[in-house]
């Protein structure tokens, strides 16, 4: 029954199957044929069938598309074909250095010892939540419990940082006599450049 | 002309009402468009048929002030310093900065017009639910110097704000002792407005300071019927001598 | 010496273009033409040409899925065809309630940026902080250093807001210098002010 109706109607499953193409290539996800039927307000059946035809189309040796059946739904690959390319892409080349603010960030956890965001955000006059979340990411700086029952949580850094850094451990960070005697002076300063500064 | 009715955006209701509000600071000046209000002025005006010149007048003084207000909303941190400014330099920089933030206005509409046309422009904003997963990324080594560096800098002071050319516009206090004292040799009292007017803000402050001065040292005797009158200034033996007469009155 | 090998081994610039399809359809952002040559291996006036073909092939009207030239790069989305089935299945939480002074922040970090908050509150004439962290959190807009006189950190915008406004650039921005007029009428309204001031 199918294929007759397509002749007559300008082909509609193929309408439906660009627009199906179109919702794959947004998804963060695997889409159900459920899902695709309620997004395109068409029955299952003719997405199943408009499925069938981008298969057909987005498949190994034809396409650098590849349409994949999987367990939560349908979703776009990349061919085996180009799987040295996408290595190529994916694979990360050695970070060379640090952003500014991520440079400060771990500078003042390293320093000042286990702190929370806010006081980060203090010292720094800007929000730091993307900042430390991307050293954690990195393995630089790990939580390290919470300032008190309910408070804020801390962040120290990690041995990889360490590592990094070339230090045997944090009492070997460079001196900073000239900004205070010890810890507490030092954070005090800085807390006090701080709210003199600008933004 | 303040029973002007308006029919803005952010306001509904006469010119009159608008004055009081914005003055009160009920209503914030910055989101009234004031060319807006100029439009249905004119239009009012034509629809009247006859040239009321006393309200234009009015109208245009009203409206200045309006605009002046405004201007000096998009800075208020900077409106100290700007008062320094001769007024042509003042008007320059407004000019220049109200300039500024009306380029920031366009380019804003156009980036509202623009995200408008792209509704319809869906793309992925996360990872693709197939792509190969990256790699732990690597960091070089790094010099642990930079961490000193880094935290050095966030301990460097900000410079203190400069005065110098503040310094510079002051006009010293002698100026003006000297100024009173002579003008007191030829006459037994005198107007402080007067005296002053047409200078600057600062060198009216300045006179003041003199005032004080002058008075600290039992010169002069200073009076003012009210709050707001004019001060008067007279040399303190005279003013002895009239304080004389009204005790033995 | 190329173009004989082309027409002998089946076509390679549409291989490539396989290759390309398959590079677009698993990356997160937009690819340049530089990344594109590097992680094929090719060189960049090939990749061009198979993007070129790509265009082509992936065109409003013709397919789901559009490629397009944004952002400094080259990425699939959905047809503008597909925009009702897109909006029953996916936010658009980049730009949802972004206030005007969002955008009047955002006009000026992406015109005069990197700038810095003070330089953005100078212009606007009211405090940006909220603003720009609003911004930052939805990564239109990114730290980039501090500023050497008082350390006020910077911010310029990021590829992605070039990719959610559908620029191909910075340098796709229209110039906003035509206001030469306004500036005049400006400064004659102020000198009337001026000069009613008393003292």
């Amino acid at each position: 029954m199918e294929r007759p109706l397509r002749l007559i109607s300008s082909n509609p499953v193929d309408e439906l199957a660009r627009t199906i193409e179109a919702l794959l290539v947004v998804a963060g996800a695997p889409l159900s044929v459920d899902t695709l039927a309620e997004a395109t307000a068409d029955d299952a059946d003719r997405v199943e069938a408009a499925l069938e035809l981008l298969s057909e189309r987005f498949r190994e040796g034809r396409s650098g598309i590849v349409l994949e059946h999987v367990a939560g739904g349908y979703a776009f690959r990349a061919s085996r074909e180009a799987a040295d390319a996408c290595s190529r892409l994916f694979e990360r080349p050695v970070e060379r250095g640090l952003s500014q603010a991520a440079m400060e960030t771990l500078a003042i956890i390293a320093y000042l010892g286990p702190c929370t965001r806010p006081e980060m955000t203090r010292i720094r006059g800007v929000n730091v939540d993307g900042v430390v979340s991307g050293l954690v990411e990195r393995g630089l700086v790990v939580e390290s419990g919470r300032e008190n029952e309910f408070g804020a949580i801390r962040y120290k850094t990690t041995p990889l940082f360490e590592r990094v850094f070339g230090l045997e451990s944090l009492a070997a960070l460079p001196r900073l006599d000239d900004l205070g005697a010890d810890v507490t002076e030092i954070r005090t300063r800085l807390e006090t450049v701080a709210e003199k500064r600008p933004a | 002309m303040r029973d002007l009715e308006l029919d803005l955006d952010a306001f509904t209701g006469p010119f009159d009402l608008l004055l009081t509000l914005v003055l009160r600071e009920e209503l914030p000046l910055r989101e009234i468009d004031l060319a807006d209000v100029i439009v249905a002025f004119v239009e009012n005006l034509a629809a009247r048929g006859e040239l009321d010149l006393e309200a234009c007048g009015e109208f245009l003084i009203l409206i200045s002030a309006l605009l002046e207000l405004k201007a000096r909303g998009l800075f208020p941190e900077e409106e100290a310093e700007l008062a320094e400014l001769e007024p042509e330099e003042a008007a320059e920089e407004l000019a220049r900065r109200l300039a500024e933030y009306r380029r920031a206005r366009e380019g804003a509409d156009w980036l509202t017009k623009r995200l408008g046309e792209q509704a319809d422009r869906y793309f992925r904003l996360g990872p693709a639910p197939l792509a190969p997963k990256r790699p732990e990324p690597t960091l070089a080594a790094q010099d642990p110097e930079r961490l000193a560096a880094v935290l050095r800098f966030l301990a460097v002071e900000p410079p203190a704000p400069s005065t110098l050319h503040m310094a510079l516009k002051f006009p010293p206090v002698s100026q003006f002792v000297d100024r009173f004292r002579a003008l007191l040799q030829r006459r037994s009292r005198f107007d402080f407005d007067q005296e002053v007017q047409g200078l600057s803000r600062v060198e009216i402050a300045v006179a003041f300071v003199a005032l004080l001065e002058l008075r600290k040292q039992n010169e002069i005797a200073i009076a003012q019927a009210d709050s707001f009158a004019p001060i008067r200034i007279s040399r303190a033996d005279s003013e002895r001598s009239l304080a004389w007469n009204v005790r033995s009155a």
